[in-house]
């Protein structure tokens, strides 16, 4: 199965709205953090719902914001979520970013960077698309310290990387990126059942839902455009 | 898409600008139409309102 | 009184080991972010007791780590806080940093930049003595939108720049520093008595208090020497 | 002040190297002591292990 047929197949099950809905305890506090101004232009790769997008339109006054995504059916989606003409979303893959040199001030990314093929050669591909002084908010759940996502790759036939914070340093190094961050943002909005309710469907014990979302929770990497 | 996506997007190939052809539009929204490479001459289409910016062969992949 | 003065009293007086207890609770979290590798040179901006340097030794592994201070007091305990070799102090102001071109791969301040006479210039100089790629963590509690800081300048001769979010983010800019990252890191430590202890010698009211550390706290502008 | 610290620290006033002297040590510490400019010749004092590198003007209020 490739990709886009995975994800358009998630897209189609609404899981979209879904990730979204879990997935923003952890991001609006990485959007909250980048250095937007009213006006810039923002590329979100793997952009799923369009959420992102349309969060720093209403908070930072983005002036243009485009969501990439290899499923067309995610892109399609995102696309009726809103109708704010200052948001626009693509089909594309991480391999091959269809964007100009230097053509975007900020890139952002949630779960969704592990995916790239060629990891080291999509970083260089955001580096060439930023101008100098642009960022990267590279953020996922899944990564070497986290260790309850390591199972993810068993329900997935698409082949995903998981590298350890150092191995993010220095990938963004190799790939011209200077680092400007890197920080663990934890979950503390899911809610964590009592001990007598585990195991449940998800957990073994409650420790390792702790683990996973309070101790480790989404790992954030900034790269800058020198 | 809107025509101002046209400032930035290039071909996902060689990084050349691309040429815009509008078959319907709905206001300001270009609803379908294609985007051809000046350069290695690839088309990519614009279907209900999203450009395709696919390599093409993943573009390929995705409608078999 | 000259800056000199005044903060050789605050560490005659102990308010240096006062302010490491009370700063820390955000501080930590500034310092986790940071980029840093083992064997890094970091300089640490109005070190007061030095506490900073201490924790980037244990638990980054930096190679050196010079805290710089304008009261010669301060720079004597924070070198008797410590009897780590790699760890140095001295006295300095911010306006003209005694470190040569590019010698530095981090700089770190915590609740001292915004005594700097000229912060512009301070900026500059910072931008300076780093290397390409090395970041300024600049910490501050004293800044416009956090309101109960402002009559801090009340009690102290200094003149104290008091900046907002965005006038930190463009003065990073004029010196040329890459704006890579802002941030309020609230202080979810301090105790806040419940409502009844109101007024309290300090608060007038706890919504005032809960305004100043829970909603606020510190402001971290992240730079990036291009 | 350890003697490594002469590798990235410069006369605040010009940014020129500085020549080590030294006066007291005790092992690798260096005690009393001073720092010249090698290029405006002012002289920084080492006193109690810690170099003071403020400039002459602040160095002599804070002294005064
Ligand atoms: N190689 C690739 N190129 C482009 N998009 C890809 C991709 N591999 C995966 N994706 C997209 O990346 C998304 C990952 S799911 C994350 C979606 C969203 N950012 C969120 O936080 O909820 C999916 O929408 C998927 O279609
Ligand atoms: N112009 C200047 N140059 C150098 N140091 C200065 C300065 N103005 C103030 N300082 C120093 O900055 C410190 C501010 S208090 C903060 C101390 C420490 N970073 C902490 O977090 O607790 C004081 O130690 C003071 O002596």
């Amino acid at each position: 199965m490739s990709a886009s047929e995975e994800f358009d197949s998630w897209a189609a099950e609404g899981r979209d709205k879904g990730m979204e809905d879990r997935h923003w305890h952890t991001t609006k506090h990485a959007l909250a953090r980048m250095p937007v101004e009213a006006g810039d232009t923002v590329v979100d790769l793997g952009t799923g719902s369009g959420y992102a997008l349309r969060a720093l339109r209403e908070t930072a006054g983005i002036g243009r914001g485009y969501g990439l995504d290899g499923a067309p059916e995610m892109a399609r989606n995102a696309a009726d979520y809103t109708d704010d003409d200052a948001v626009g979303f693509l089909v594309g893959d991480f391999d091959a970013l269809p964007f100009a040199d230097e053509s975007v001030d900020h890139v952002f990314s949630m779960e969704a960077f592990y995916y790239a093929r060629d990891p080291i050669h999509t970083l260089e591909e955001i580096k060439r698309i930023l101008r100098p002084g642009g960022t990267f908010y590279c953020a996922v759940n899944y990564y070497e310290e986290n260790e309850a996502s390591h199972e993810w790759q068993d329900n997935i036939a698409i082949e995903m990387t998981r590298w350890n914070r150092r191995e993010y340093r220095e990938a963004f190094r190799e790939a011209g990126l200077h680092v400007a961050e890197q920080d663990t943002i934890a979950d503390r909005e899911i809610e964590i059942p009592p001990a007598e309710a585990f195991p449940t469907d998800d957990w073994e014990t409650r420790a390792a839902m702790v683990d996973r979302y309070r101790t480790w929770g989404t790992l954030l990497t900034v790269g800058v455009k020198p | 898409m809107k025509e101002s996506l046209m400032d930035i997007i290039c071909c996902p190939m060689d990084k050349h600008d691309l040429d815009l052809e509008v078959e319907t539009k709905d206001d300001e929204e270009i609803i379908e139409g294609s985007l051809t490479c000046s350069e290695c001459g690839e088309v990519y289409p614009i279907e209900d309102g999203i450009p395709n910016l696919l390599p093409p062969d993943m573009r390929d992949e995705a409608a078999a």
